[in-house]
Formats: structure tokens, C-alpha cells, sequence
């Protein structure tokens, strides 16, 4: 039971890390938000699997959490808005798919170098959890700076956080937890909706950061 | 008593400076137009001339300040103080000590400061032309001055005049580092003097001149005075390179009166000497353009300087 | 004791600044004066205070410790010998600088500008700060930015002999054990930090910038005291606190002060701003200090006590003689901007018959400063020169070449500062007026031209009785390098004796007393034999009398000499002229660049290398989130790099 | 004293969070400005008395999520006094903003709500016992500040707000990561569930931990909470944040939060020093810090907007800071302190200065901003006298701190106090050639109505604490420094 366990744990996990570079690879936005659904529901799946094992409820909610907003609502919400901003266009990644992906792998590598001897005390699930948990969190980083568009760097932001939140909830007994949790959804609400704002208020045909940042070109 | 006779002969040497300057000017004019194949004037003229300069008005130009009427007086006292200084018939005389030869120097410097002022003071082109260049070779001829002092002061382990004439005449002693000082303190006496290859005493209304630039508008007294103050530079510089690198003959303080006549007749023959070997020595050669000066000095600074460094290097073995 | 009422007038003076800017703000009418006023007397008690401890002894030397400034450190006030000495030199000239300023002052158009800061001292950097013109906002500029590197020095200095435990109390330095390359690197940096607030070469830049843009009492106050304090600082470290010297700090300091003495007055020969000229040639005095005590030190290492003590007094005594004359040339110029406005010597002329007084203490100044008997600069830098002929004996070989080196240098400097000031004088003062404003100049008030006459009496007391000074200084010389020149004789004929009196002497007394005599009975004698008649007609000038003051040489005109002769090597001088042809009605033309190689080669690629790598981060400023998040992306991935690596 | 403390319903820390807490509330639904501005002030007013309280009476640490120590206190009355003075100068220049309809009066309530908020947030995150708490209430603090940058809802201050806040929220998942490693690293040590990251139990446990972890951990922490406190190259958002928000906001940021930022940095390198296998943290700091120092003082020479110009010299002396606490040893870290506290004061001061500049010259830009001793003497005068004082110029406090810091680190590493010299030269040179710009020479025309004049108070106030700590520091204030510089280690 324990042996299994552990690799069902492993197993959602590894699943993560895979979905991430499933996003990686993705370079339509709508896929992208797709694919970020899917990843949402591992990581629900993956924290509702942790409450089982550690038997720890409240981590359920987290679950929850994961599933009801990152899976449906965020990914509906964006869907719909990037059809209203017209930029379902291709992402212009920055440098091709090809390098990103191999950055990846070195990323995950690099990961593993770190944590697995650094958690050597800790239980072995918490450890895989960690070394695949700091993966997803360096994948999220590189989808931010791997693409242009705010849309795409906003899931990569969430990405992120989703591995945060996989390495919370692999730390066994971790309180506040679902405090953290919710606090990193109300910042993600907050990003979401601060596009909104920015496409509401007109100010920005488009929200390329690249075009943001001519603002301040020009003043400066 | 000895305090008085002392003072006494401090007293005979400035008088007999005095009167002996304008009779080595003459003397040299002379010997200069005798080599020239000329007549020439008597060796009396200049006294003449001095005495009908000090009985004429001053002619003043309008604009001439305070400094002007007052400066050649001034030159005259320091340049006279400078050669009293200067042990000419006899060593340690009583305030031989009250100055050396940096001192000495810097005495004739402050003559200078005034001349080349009183040169700017009318404001033509002519005195200002004299000034600038009199302090050009100033800033070289002052520097090889000190420099000769430095070789000399670091033979005799002073600076004080009597005491390096006393230390020559004691050890007598044939070194490079004089040599080189010798020329270098030559060169320095011909710039200090106007004399040719620098400037030539004798030119009017010459652009090259500089000396006669300098006082081209005083007249009367004040040029008497002026002249005369040149006059006792020449003694002077003749005089200082006779105690220095000819100090034989010279009286000691101790000495009787027979010694000091001794002293007397031999300082008068060196004065004759040195005076005919520069008139040889003009007559030879012929004046420099101004801008060759620089280098003509700088080469006196170099002489001196060089003898300085043997003299620090020699210091080891 | 003595201190405590130094400190206490310190602090008065500190809230006589306070209290005037409220005077000012106020637009009180007797702020000036008040202030002034105040300032005088402060300084006066200070001046006392300094002689009582350097003349009474010990009985009236001590320290004081009070709670201030850097924590548990506080701050330890000394009154020794040497800080008496040059609490005089400094207080001196503050006494008669304020004296001075009670009637420069009335002519401050801006006196909110000058007083609030005046009192604090802090005049040079605020005053400079604050002018309004952009040249003097450049200069200010570069002011604060040499001083606070200077201070930076300082500090790291003070932080080297303190040691890690910093106590930076001078009993605790000066009993700590010093390692030698420690001790050497002190003196670099006491050199870097004093030297660019003395003004040595190649630190100098900010000085003739910053001397001229204050008003005339303050440039003073900075040229012949300021830079004084800088001198102090350095004495007290490397003589006092850094432990035993090493001969090679004689050949760096040696080096520097002879550039400094001969680079100073070569530029200040080539001046027409006449405050700018008087900066210059205070960059040469310093120098001419550096050498007094580069070849003390070179003596103290050697253990030739007599030969130190004789150049460390000479040369603290020639930065006495410098604050004197220094003061008193610059409260001429002062006079002269007040008489005529104009500070372009170009531009000036003839004022002897108008400003006579200025003109007579002016040429005091210039007789004083360019080392002419029987006044007090010949004195000092004569001791220097008679310590310079006791190198022979020192055992290190650089030492022996570089020795009469700068003797030669310090020759050199001598001659062309007499030249520099002959320019000075006789095209400020002497010919025909140039300009409008030279014709119409007036007197200045009786304050300014009697504390100029103090200055200038000090001079000439110090010229002609030099000894009492000499003796005033050995115990200085006795704390800094355990040896004392021989106790003067005042009698007989009040002469001065470095060494020994076989060696040399000097007496400014009787060389005084046989000048004036001699002058007196030549006017005496050719006045009542001979005529004393006086004729005024128009200047002859060989039979071309030209009334146009344009045909006279020019301050340019006179420096052209010196400058065709040492132009090439010093400023890289290059003169083209243009001459038409025969018949052709255009003018000729001649063009003179003069380059300012310290500037060219220290300074200008040093600004050049800052601009250049402003520009290039520059970018970071614009670029978009997304590399900004590369930025920290990259640093993570770095940082996880290192600690894998680490283990 | 004590006793009447005592008499209070609640304990003076938990004041600190319950004043700004219901304040916050309150003026979210005060409308007018000027009652909500007095709330405001009386609110900040009332904390920072409280704040006094703790330096007599210490609460229990085991009794409370809160604790104080010598070490926050400091932070927490330094925090809260600007906090106070900061919302002195808020009340005038808001209103001089909304007069000139720079601010809509809407705003108001949102503006004073999220002031309240911020200080709650930033008490919080001082006196957390509790890393996890500690992480939320930076975040929280991140968050308000974001909204208060964009609240001109200019194009600028909008996009200021969102690259701050975007950069903001990646530091913090990694701050949150790093907590999440150390909880890691003490369980095994302090057993499962809250002890774990209550702050006096990890240090206490702090050598029993895993080295490695704790490397890890302070990578993430160091990125993560650096990027608060706007350490190069993390700095990105700063400038513009400072440069966008309104002025007090600016002020607030640079007095306050980074050094939340840097007091939570401060902590967990207290975490790693307490554990002897650990990397050493220090020089990660010096690394940092001087990387800071240096990008900041290049940066100063370009700049034409003069809050952004600030704002780097923000930067730069959060480098000095981080530099000093990096070099560790009482001296140091004593400088670190102190120069942290002179930096709060000098530059808030200064900011408060250059908001009224702003106001009367009518633009930010420093080119059209000259002469002002000459048309406004006071506000003149008092930039000069703050920059000269954030230059470093004797005898302002900041120049002691710096002399400290300059001087320890050369008698120790003189191979490090090279590149601080050349760093502290090249910042000294670009701000005194922005200054004689700014405040001499003939002057630019102001506004024309410029209202009513801000009140100096608080700047005054500031500048004359700088000042006095240059001339005096009080013996006792000197030995509670020292006493946390040990605690530092």
C-alpha cells in the first residue's frame, strides 16, 4: 500500500511535469489554455490524492479549489477573452520550440540535482514531490519568459503556482496550506482581472508587453 | 675697537665696490674698442657720464607712478648690498654672514623684479618687450645660479661666500663638477649683465635688446642710478667668480692692513682679468637671436645641475 | 585651558551660522557686519588659543573627549604642538579674512549666499555650490566631487590605521602596532585624500576652478588656509600616526611636490583671470610644501633628526608665509573686483595711480610670494634649500638623484613664480589702462585695505626676525620627528642658522636694514648735490609716442616668451599663424591651443568610461517584463547551479 | 507605564493590526477627504504610539502568533513612525491632487482604505512569529501597494502597476517556495504541523536542519524577498512603481516596504547563519549588494525624471544595506542598521520634497526643474539639505553609517572596499550634478496657483532626526543597536 502510494503520488507528479512541457510545446493560445486546464486537473487530482494518503481533509479543499477554479472557471474566463482581444493568433514565442524544450529537460534535470540530495531526510514521496514540484515551478517560469504575449504569461504564472501548490501539499502536514492556497487564487483573480481592466478601460489594443513597455519608452 | 675696525672695513669694501664699478665699465670699453681697432673713450668717461646724468632733470613720462621714480633706487641699494656681500679683497669680512650666496641671488632677483616692473610701468611696447624677456631668462638663469651654488656649497660644505673662498684657498682642489660650474656660472654672469652673446650693452633701438628696453624711459638721475647698479653687477659677478674659483691672494679678517692692500691690488687684477677675457670673449662671437637664448642658458642650468649630480654620486665612493 | 575655549568658539561659530541665515532671511541691514563681526572675534580667541599652546608649553596643551558624532567612538580633541601650529596658521587668517569681509561683505550683492556659511566654514563648497553661473556650477561640481573622493581616502585612511576593531582615537593609532605595506598603503591614500584637497598635482583640477568662484575673502580663506588643513591632515598621519616611514614615501611625495611647485606656476604664468592666476600658483606653494616634507621624511627614515626637524619646519613654516601672502594677494583681487569689476587682467591697467594702496600692498604680496629677500617666502624656501644640500649624506640612491632634482624644480618654480608675478602686477597695476572700468576704478574701504596692512606687516615681521617663528615651530619638530633646529640667536644681527653657522646664515634684518640705507643715502646724496629737478612730458618709447594703450604689451604678450620656451613640453602649446599676403586687407591671424595633459589623460577618459557605461545599462531601463523576468529567471537558474555545484 | 498597559483591552502588539485593521474598514467608507484624512493620520498616529510600547513591554512569544524581538522593533517603530509622518504629508498633497484633478474623488476611500491596509500588512509581516504568516502578509502588503501605484489609472501608472505586480507575484511564489523548503527541512526536526515554522522554534532548532535544504531555500527566499526589497537585477519594478504612484505611495515603499523585504531577508539569514554546515549566506549579500550599489549609482546619470532618479538611489542604498549585512560582524552589521534607519527617514523625507516639487514646478522632469532655492527657498533648501544628506555629505547620519561601513570593510576586506568606494563615488557624483541642476541656477516658472503648500512638518521632522543622529547618537539607542548586531551576527 505504501510502495503504492508512493508511486501513484510519483506517478501524478511526473504527470505534471509532463503537462508542462505539453505547454511548452504549445504555441496556439487556446491550446495553451486548454492544456493549463488539464494541468489544473492533475494537480487537483495529485493534491486530492496527497489528502488521501497523508489524511489530511482539509487538504481537499485545495482540491477543490484547483479543480473548480484553475480547470474551469480561469480557463473559460481567458478562453472568452482572448476571442474578444482577436489575439488567437499563434504565440510568437521567443527563440524556437526546439531550444525551449531542451531548456526544459536541463530544467528538470537541474531540479533533480538540487533536491534530491538537498531532501534526503525527508519521506520519499515529499522528495519526489519536491524535485517534480520544483520542475513545474521552473517549466512555469520559462513559459513566462518564453512567450510574449500577457495571456500566455499569465497561464505560465499559474503553471507556477501550481507547482507551488503540489509542493505544499507534498509537504506532509504543512499547515495553512489552503490559507496559501486561496491567497495565491485571489492573486491570480486579481491578474486575471487586471487584464480585464486594462481591456475594458481601452487603454491597450493589445496587451503585448512589448507594446506596454513602448509606453514608457516614449515618455522616458 | 676690533667691532669697530671690522665695521670699518666692511664699510671701505662697499665704497670701494662702488667706486670701482663705473672704472671697470670704463676699462672694458675701453679694451672692447682697442680690440676693435678703435680709439675708444677713456676709461674715466663713464664716472663723467654719471655725474652729467645726476646733474640733469628727470624727465618723467606722464603716466609714471611712484613706482617709477622709486625703483631705481631700490635696484641700486639691493644690487649694492649684493656686492658688498661679495668677499672681493678680503674673506669674512664683519657681515659677510648676514647673507650667502642663495641670499646673494635672490638679492639680485628682487633688483630684477623692480627693473622689469619699472620696464611695464609707462605701458609702451618697448618695456614691456624688456620685462617679459629679462624674466624669460630669469626663470633659467636663476635656477643654474642655484644650482652652481648647490655644486659649490657641496665642495666647501657652505653656502657662505667666505667660508668656500677660506675652504679653496685652504685645499685647493682640481674636480669636474667645478669645471662644469665654472662655465655654468660664466654663462649666468653673461645673461645677468647683458652681455653679447644675450643682449648687447652698447645697442639702441634694436628690437633684440633687452636691458636697454627695460629702461628706455628714464633719464637723468634715475638713469645714472640704474647704470650704476649695472655697473656694480658686473663687479659683482666678476668679483663672485674670483673668491669662488680664484680666491687667491684674498685677505682673511685677521689679516693687517698690509694683507688687505694685498688683497686690494690682487682683487683689482682679477677684476682687470675677468673684465678683458669677457671683452675678448664678446669681440669673438656675436649675439644670439632671442629665442636661442633660452637654450644657451638652459644650458648653464644643465652644467649646473650635472655638476650637482657628480657631486652627489662622488659623495658614495 | 586653552582647548576648551577652542572648542567653546568653535561652537560659537557654528551658531553664528545658525543665526544667520535667519539674519539674512530677515534682510537685516546689520547682518554683515554682526556676522562678520562675530566671526572675527570667535577666530581671534581661537588664534590665541593656538599660540598659548604652541608658546606656554604643555601646561596649556590637552585633550578633550566629548560623546559626539560616531558612535562610541565620540570625539577626542588634542591640542600638541602640532595642532597648535597650525590652529595659528588657520585662525590667523581667519581673523583677517573676517576683518577683510566687514567691508567686502557691504558689497555682496547676495549676502544670503555668504553669511550662513561663512561662519561654518564650510564657505568654499557651499559658496561654490551656490553661484549661479554654469561655469562656477561646473566648478562646484567638481569641487564636492574631489572633495568627497578626498574624503573617501581619508576615511579608508583612517579605517586602514584604526584596524578592524576601529578606535579611531589618535592615542589608540599612534600606540597600535603598524604593518609595514599597511603604514605604505595609509600614505597612498593620505596622498590621494590630503593631496586633492591641498591641491597637489595630479589633483589639483577642481582648485582653479573653485578658488576664483567664491567671493574674494572666502577664495582666501580656502587658497591660503583650507588647503593649510589638508597639509595638517597629512603631517598628522604620515609623521605623526603611521608608524615608522619607509624611504621610498620620500621619492613619492618628493615627485609630487616638485610636479606640483613647477606644473602650478607654469599655468599660473599663462592666466589672465587674476583670481585664477593666485589658485594656480597656491597648487605651486603646496608643491613647495610637499618637497619641505618629503625631504623630512626622507631625513627621518635615515634618522638625520637635525636634517628633519630643519625641512619639516621649513616647510611648515612656508605654509605659514603661504597663508599670509596667499590671503593678502587674493584680498587685492578682492579689492580689485570692487574697485573696477573686472577680474581680466586684460582688461585692467594703470590702477597704481587709481587704487594706490591696493597697488603698494599688492606688491608687497608679489615681492613676498616670489621668494625676494628680505621678505618672509624668500625665508622658508631658502631653509628648504639648505635642507636640500644635506641630502648627500642620505644612504638611498633614488633619493640622492631626486633630491637636487627638486631643488632644481623648486628653483625653477621660484624664478617663474617671480616672473608669473611681475606679469601680475605690472598688467594690473602698472601701464596704461586697457578698458573703461580700469580708467574709472576707485579706493576700496578702510577695513579691507587695513587688514590688508596687517598681512602685510606679518610678512615683512616674518622676513626680517624669521627666528622667533623658527623657535616658535621646534616643538613641533621635536613631536614629529624627535629633533629641533638649533635655538636661533637673537643676537648677533638677528641672523637665522639652519645647521650650524659655518655652514649658513641668514640675516632678513641687516639685509633689511643695508637696503633701506643704502636707498636713503643715494636719495639723500643725489637730492641735495645733485639736481632733484622734475620735468613730465609724454613717454618717449623711442621716438614713437603712441597714446593708443592697445599698442602695450598685453598679459598674453608678456607670458608668450615663457610660454614658447616651456609651452611644448607642459601644455603640448601649439601656436599657427596666419599671415596674408602683401595688399590682401584681411588680418593676420594667430591661433594658440594650449591642452591641459593632466585633464586629457586622468580625467577626460575616466568621465569618457562613467557616460559610456551609463549609456550601455541604460537599456535595462526599457526593456519589457518579460526580459525582466529573464533577468530573475537567469539569476535563479544561476543560483541553484552554484549550490548543486556546491556540494 | 507598564501597568497602565495592562489596563488596555488587548496587548499593545496585537494594536498594531487591530488599529490599521478596523481603520482600513472605517475609511473605506468615508467619502470626504478631509475627515478620512484625519482618520488616517490619527490611525497611523495611534500605531505608531503602540509601536513605542513594545520598546518597555515585550508580549510572551509563546502565547502569541505575534512576537517582538529586539530585531523587529526596530523595523516596527521605524515602520510605523514614517507610516505616521507619511500620512501627515498624504493629507495635504492628496489634497492638493484632487484640487488640481489629478485624483478623482472617488478614489479617496479606496486611497485611505488601502494606506490602513498596507500598514496593517507591514505590522503583520514584522511581527509574524510565524514564516508562513509572514509570507502572506508581504504578499498582502505587495498587493495593496500594487493598487496604489495605479491608482492615477494613467497609461504609466497602469503599466507601472502591472509589471510590478507581475515581477512582485513571481518573487513571491518563490519566497513562498523557499518557506515551503524550510518547513521542509525542520519537520524532520520539529515534527509535522505549525511548530515547524514558527520562527522562535526554527531558529532555535536551526542547526539540528538539513544543510542542503536550507541552501535551496535561501536561494528561493533571497530571490524571492529580494526582489522586494529591489535588489539587481530583481530591481525591475521599483523605478517605475516609485516614479508612477502617487508620492506618499513612493514614500511609504522606499521607507517601509523594502525594508519589510529586507527584515524578512534578514531573518532567514539569521535561519541559515544559526546552522554551522550551511552555506554561508554573507557573501551572496556582498554579491547582491554590490551588484546593486553599482547598476544603481550607472543609472543615476541618465535619469530625466526625478522620482525615478530617486528611486534608483533607493536601490543603491538597498544595496549598501544588503552589502552590509552580508559583511556581517558587529561593526557592519551596526552600520547596516543604522544606515537602514537614516535611509527610511532621509529618503522619505526626500520624497515628500520632490512630491511638493512636482507639485509646484508642475512636472517630474528634472530638466525642467531649476532654481529652486531661488523660488521656493524652504523646499529648496530642504532638497538640498536631503540629498546632500543621502549623498552621504558630513555630518548627516548617513554619512556615520556609511564612514562605519566604508572604513570596517577596509580594515577587513580591502579587495571589497574598492568596488564600494568606486560605487558610492559614482552615486555621490550623479546625484550632486542632478542637485546643482535642480536647486540652483536661474529658476524654471512654476505653476501658477500651486495651492495651499503641503506642510513641511514632516519633512523637517526627518531631516532634523538625520541630522542629530549624524552630531549625537544617544548612548542607550547605540547599545540596542549593537545588541542586534550581535543577534545578526
Amino acid at each position: 500500500m505504501e510502495r503504492f502510494s508512493l508511486d501513484a503520488a510519483h506517478l501524478l507528479a511526473g504527470g505534471m511535469v509532463l503537462v508542462s512541457f505539453m505547454m511548452l510545446y504549445q504555441n496556439r493560445i487556446l491550446g495553451l489554455l486548454n492544456v493549463f486546464a488539464a494541468h489544473a486537473v492533475v494537480l487537483s487530482l495529485s493534491v486530492a490524492w496527497q489528502a488521501y494518503v497523508q489524511s489530511a481533509p482539509h487538504l481537499f479543499v485545495t482540491a477543490a479549489i484547483a479543480l473548480i477554479l484553475k480547470a474551469i472557471i480561469i480557463p473559460v474566463a481567458l478562453h472568452h477573452m482572448v476571442l474578444r482581444l482577436g489575439v488567437h493568433r499563434d504565440i510568437e514565442t521567443v527563440g524556437g520550440i526546439g531550444p525551449t524544450m531542451l531548456m526544459g529537460i536541463g530544467l528538470v534535470a537541474l531540479s533533480m540535482v538540487v533536491m534530491l540530495p538537498a531532501a534526503a531526510e525527508a519521506d520519499p514521496i515529499a522528495r519526489e514531490d519536491l524535485a517534480l514540484a520544483l520542475s513545474v515551478i521552473l517549466l512555469g517560469l520559462l513559459i513566462m519568459v518564453t512567450r510574449q504575449n500577457a495571456i500566455s504569461q499569465i497561464v505560465g504564472f499559474m503553471s507556477l503556482e501550481n507547482g507551488l501548490v503540489l509542493a505544499a501539499t507534498g509537504a506532509r502536514g504543512m499547515p495553512l496550506v489552503v490559507e496559501i492556497s486561496v491567497a495565491f487564487s485571489v492573486l491570480v483573480a486579481f491578474i486575471v482581472i487586471g487584464v480585464f481592466l486594462f481591456r475594458i478601460r481601452e487603454r491597450f489594443d493589445t496587451i503585448d508587453t512589448q507594446a506596454l513597455d513602448d509606453f514608457r519608452e516614449g515618455r522616458e | 675697537m676690533g667691532l669697530i675696525l671690522a665695521i670699518l672695513i666692511q664699510g671701505i669694501q662697499m665704497v670701494l665696490v662702488l667706486a670701482l664699478a663705473p672704472g671697470l665699465i670704463g676699462f672694458t670699453r675701453k679694451v672692447k674698442a682697442r680690440l676693435l681697432r678703435r680709439q675708444g673713450p677713456s676709461v674715466v668717461q663713464p664716472y663723467r657720464d654719471l655725474l652729467r646724468l645726476v646733474r640733469k632733470e628727470a624727465v618723467l613720462a606722464d603716466n609714471a607712478s611712484w613706482l617709477f621714480r622709486n625703483a631705481p633706487y631700490l635696484i641700486f641699494a639691493t644690487t649694492w648690498v649684493a656686492a658688498a656681500l661679495v668677499p672681493t679683497f678680503a674673506a669674512g669680512l664683519h657681515f659677510s654672514w648676514a647673507a650667502d650666496l642663495i641670499a646673494i641671488t635672490a638679492l639680485l632677483g628682487s633688483a630684477r623684479f623692480f627693473l622689469a616692473l619699472a620696464g611695464m610701468d609707462i605701458g609702451t611696447a618697448f618695456g614691456g618687450i624688456g620685462s617679459s624677456r629679462e624674466m624669460l631668462f630669469a626663470t633659467l638663469a636663476e635656477p643654474a645660479m642655484i644650482m652652481i651654488v648647490f655644486t659649490v656649497a657641496l665642495v666647501a660644505g657652505s653656502t657662505q661666500l667666505s667660508t668656500v673662498a677660506e675652504f679653496m684657498v685652504d685645499h685647493s682642489t682640481l674636480r669636474v663638477s667645478l669645471g662644469l660650474a665654472l662655465i655654468g656660472l660664466i654663462i649666468v654672469a653673461l645673461t645677468e649683465n647683458a652681455r653679447v652673446p644675450v643682449d648687447n650693452p652698447a645697442t639702441h633701438l634694436e628690437l633684440t635688446m633687452v636691458h636697454e628696453a627695460m629702461i628706455l624711459e628714464y633719464s637723468g638721475r634715475h638713469l645714472a642710478v640704474i647704470e650704476l647698479a649695472a655697473a656694480l653687477k658686473l663687479l659683482l659677478y666678476i668679483s663672485l667668480i674670483a673668491c669662488i674659483f680664484a680666491p687667491w691672494g684674498m685677505a682673511r679678517q685677521d689679516d693687517g692692513v698690509l694683507g688687505m692692500l694685498v688683497g686690494v691690488v690682487t682683487w683689482v687684477g682679477k677684476l682687470a682679468i675677468g673684465g678683458f677675457l669677457m671683452v675678448l670673449f664678446e669681440t669673438a662671437i656675436a649675439k644670439m637671436r632671442v629665442f636661442r637664448v633660452p637654450e644657451f642658458v638652459g644650458g648653464a642650468l644643465m652644467l649646473g645641475f650635472l655638476g650637482t649630480l657628480l657631486l652627489f654620486v662622488s659623495r658614495s665612493f | 585651558m586653552p582647548i576648551v575655549a577652542a572648542l567653546l568658539s568653535v561652537a560659537g561659530l557654528a551658531g553664528v551660522a545658525v543665526v544667520a541665515p535667519i539674519l539674512t532671511a530677515r534682510r537685516v541691514a546689520w547682518a554683515t557686519p554682526v556676522v562678520y563681526g562675530a566671526s572675527f572675534v570667535l577666530a581671534a580667541v581661537l588664534l590665541i588659543c593656538g599660540l598659548l599652546a604652541l608658546l606656554g608649553g604643555s601646561a596649556f596643551q590637552g585633550t578633550v573627549h566629548l560623546p559626539v558624532g560616531l558612535p562610541w567612538i565620540g570625539a577626542h580633541f588634542a591640542l600638541d604642538p602640532l595642532s597648535a601650529a597650525f590652529l595659528v596658521i588657520v585662525d590667523f587668517g581667519a581673523v583677517v579674512a573676517s576683518f577683510y569681509a566687514i567691508g567686502y561683505g557691504a558689497h555682496e550683492e547676495e549676502p544670503g549666499r555668504v553669511l550662513p556659511f561663512y561662519p561654518a566654514f564650510l564657505a568654499g563648497m557651499n559658496l561654490v555650490v551656490l553661484s549661479a553661473d554654469a561655469e562656477n556650477r561646473r566648478a562646484g561640481y567638481v569641487y564636492l566631487l574631489m572633495a568627497s573622493f578626498g574624503t573617501l581616502m581619508l576615511l579608508l585612511g583612517f579605517g586602514l590605521l584604526a584596524g578592524p576593531d576601529g578606535d579611531y582615537a589618535f592615542s589608540a593609532i599612534r600606540t597600535a602596532e603598524h604593518v609595514p605595506w599597511l603604514s605604505g598603503l595609509v600614505l597612498v591614500l593620505m596622498l590621494l585624500g590630503a593631496g586633492s584637497k591641498a591641491g597637489l598635482v595630479p589633483l589639483h583640477v577642481w582648485l582653479p576652478l573653485a578658488h576664483p568662484a567664491a567671493p574674494s575673502h572666502v577664495s582666501a580663506l580656502m587658497s591660503g588656509v583650507m588647503t593649510k588643513v589638508a597639509v595638517y591632515g597629512f603631517i598628522r598621519v604620515v609623521f605623526d600616526l603611521a608608524g615608522e616611514p619607509a624611504w621610498w614615501w620620500a621619492v613619492l611625495v618628493l615627485i609630487l611636490g616638485a610636479g606640483s611647485a613647477v606644473l602650478g606656476v607654469l599655468h599660473a604664468v599663462l592666466q589672465r583671470d587674476l583670481k585664477r592666476l593666485l589658485a594656480y600658483s597656491t597648487v605651486e606653494n603646496i608643491g613647495i610644501v610637499f618637497i619641505g616634507l618629503g625631504l623630512g621624511l626622507a631625513f627621518k627614515t635615515n634618522g638625520m633628526a637635525g636634517a628633519a626637524a630643519l625641512a619639516v619646519t621649513a616647510s611648515i613654516f612656508h605654509a605659514f608665509n603661504h597663508s599670509l601672502f596667499k590671503s593678502l594677494l587674493f584680498f587685492g583681487a578682492g579689492n580689485v573686483l570692487t574697485g573696477t569689476g573686472e577680474r581680466d587682467i586684460e582688461k585692467l591697467g594703470g590702477l597704481v595711480h587709481r587704487m594706490p594702496e591696493t597697488a603698494y600692498l599688492f606688491l608687497g604680496g608679489c615681492l613676498a610670494i616670489s621668494a625676494l629677500p628680505p621678505l618672509n617666502g624668500f625665508v622658508s624656501e631658502w631653509l628648504i634649500l639648505q635642507a636640500i644640500l644635506l641630502s648627500p649624506d642620505l644612504p638611498q640612491w633614488a633619493l640622492r638623484f631626486l633630491v637636487p632634482a627638486s631643488g632644481a624644480m623648486l628653483a625653477l618654480a621660484a624664478a617663474l613664480a617671480a616672473a608669473c608675478f611681475v606679469r601680475a602686477f605690472g598688467i594690473t597695476f602698472l601701464s596704461r589702462p586697457r578698458s573703461p572700468a580700469a580708467e574709472t576704478a576707485h579706493e576700496v574701504s578702510r577695513w579691507q585695505i587695513r587688514a590688508m596692512y596687517a598681512l602685510l606687516a606679518v610678512c615683512l615681521i616674518a622676513g626680517i626676525f624669521p627666528g622667533p617663528f623658527l623657535d616658535a615651530l621646534s616643538p613641533v619638530s621635536q613631536m614629529l620627528v624627535a629633533g629641533a633646529m638649533p635655538k636661533q640667536p637673537i643676537l648677533p644681527h638677528l641672523s637665522i642658522i639652519p645647521i650650524s653657522e659655518s655652514r649658513s646664515s641668514y640675516s632678513g634684518f641687516l639685509v633689511f636694514f643695508f637696503i633701506m640705507m643704502a636707498s636713503w643715502a643715494a636719495i639723500r646724496v643725489i637730492h641735495n648735490f645733485a639736481s632733484r629737478a622734475v620735468r613730465r612730458a609724454p613717454p618717449w618709447d623711442c621716438g614713437f609716442p603712441d597714446a593708443s594703450p592697445v599698442t602695450q604689451y598685453t598679459a598674453n604678450s608678456f607670458a608668450q616668451p615663457i610660454r614658447r620656451v616651456f609651452g611644448p613640453i607642459a601644455f603640448r602649446a601649439k601656436i599657427s599663424q596666419t599671415m596674408p599676403q602683401p595688399g590682401d586687407m584681411a588680418p593676420a591671424r594667430l591661433t594658440l591651443s594650449l591642452r591641459d595633459l593632466i585633464w586629457e589623460f586622468i580625467y577626460a577618459p575616466i568621465e569618457g568610461a562613467v557616460l559610456y557605461a551609463a549609456e550601455r545599462l541604460n537599456i535595462l531601463q526599457f526593456l519589457t517584463i518579460r526580459s525582466y523576468l529573464s533577468l530573475v529567471f537567469a539569476a535563479l537558474v544561476l543560483l541553484l547551479v552554484l549550490v548543486a555545484t556546491w556540494a | 507605564m507598564s501597568s497602565l498597559l495592562h489596563m488596555l483591552p488587548f496587548a499593545p502588539i496585537d494594536a498594531l493590526l487591530v488599529v490599521p485593521g478596523v481603520a482600513a474598514l472605517l475609511l473605506a467608507l468615508i467619502p470626504q477627504y478631509r475627515l478620512g484624512a484625519r482618520v488616517n493620520m490619527l490611525a497611523s498616529g495611534i500605531t505608531f504610539l503602540f509601536a513605542l510600547t513594545l520598546l518597555v513591554e515585550r508580549p510572551d512569544p509563546t502565547v502569541s502568533f505575534l512576537f517582538v524581538d529586539d530585531l523587529n522593533v526596530v523595523f516596527v517603530v521605524l515602520g510605523t513612525f514614517v507610516g505616521f509622518t507619511t500620512s501627515i504629508f498624504s493629507a495635504s498633497y492628496i489634497g492638493h491632487e484632487i484640487e488640481i484633478g489629478r485624483l478623482k474623488p472617488g478614489y479617496i476611500r479606496f486611497y485611505h482604505g488601502m494606506y490602513q491596509a498596507l500598514s496593517f500588512s507591514m505590522n503583520l509581516g514584522l511581527t509574524a512569529n510565524n514564516i508562513g504568516l509572514m509570507w502572506v502578509a508581504v504578499e498582502l502588503a505587495t498587493l495593496t501597494t500594487v493598487l496604489m501605484v495605479g491608482l492615477y489609472r494613467t497609461q504609466a501608472a497602469l503599466e507601472a502597476a502591472w509589471k510590478y505586480f507581475i515581477l512582485g507575484s513571481v518573487g513571491i511564489a518563490l519566497a513562498l517556495f523557499g518557506t515551503i523548503l524550510i518547513y521542509m527541512a525542520a519537520r524532520p526536526v520539529i515534527g509535522e504541523g505549525h511548530d515547524a515554522m514558527v520562527w522562535t522554534t526554527l531558529i532555535a532548532n536551526a542547526s539540528k536542519f538539513s544543510p542542503e535544504l536550507l541552501n535551496v531555500a535561501f536561494v528561493f527566499l533571497m530571490l524571492g524577498y529580494g526582489t522586494k526589497v529591489g535588489l539587481a537585477p530583481l530591481h525591475a519594478w521599483l523605478p517605475d512603481a516609485h516614479a508612477e504612484g502617487p508620492t506618499p505611495i513612493s514614500a511609504v515603499l522606499s521607507g517601509l516596504l523594502l525594508n519589510v523585504a529586507l527584515y524578512a531577508l534578514l531573518r532567514f539569514k539569521m535561519l541559515l547563519a544559526a546552522n554551522p554546515l550551511a552555506v554561508a549566506p554573507g557573501p551572496l549579500l556582498v554579491t547582491l549588494g554590490l551588484v546593486s550599489l553599482i547598476f544603481a549609482a550607472f543609472m543615476l546619470y541618465l535619469r530625466r525624471d526625478i522620482k525615478r532618479l530617486f528611486a534608483y538611489s533607493s536601490i543603491e542604498h538597498m544595496g549598501l544595506i544588503a552589502f552590509a549585512f552580508g559583511m556581517g560582524g558587529p561593526l557592519a552589521n551596526f552600520a547596516g542598521l543604522l544606515h537602514m534607519t537614516m535611509h527610511s527617514l532621509t529618503k522619505s523625507a526626500i520624497f515628500f520634497a520632490v512630491g511638493q516639487v512636482a507639485q509646484v514646478k508642475g512636472t517630474q522632469k528634472i530638466a525642467d526643474i531649476r532654481g529652486l532655492t531661488e523660488s521656493h527657498p524652504t523646499l529648496g533648501w530642504s532638497l538640498v539639505v536631503g540629498v546632500a544628506a543621502i549623498a552621504g555629505l558630513p555630518p548627516m547620519g548617513i554619512f556615520t553609517s556609511e564612514f562605519l561601513l566604508v572604513s570596517s570593510t577596509f580594515a577587513r576586506q580591502p579587495l571589497l572596499a574598492i568596488p564600494l568606494v568606486i560605487g558610492l563615488l559614482l552615486a555621490f557624483g550623479a546625484l550632486i550634478w542632478r542637485l546643482t541642476g535642480v536647486a540652483f541656477g536661474t529658476p524654471s516658472p512654476s505653476v501658477v496657483d500651486a495651492g495651499r503648500p503641503p506642510s513641511m512638518v514632516p519633512l523637517i521632522i526627518h531631516l532634523a532626526l538625520v541630522l542629530i543622529a549624524g552630531l549625537y547618537l544617544p548612548g542607550p539607542l547605540v547599545a540596542w543597536f549593537q545588541n542586534v548586531a550581535r543577534m545578526l551576527g
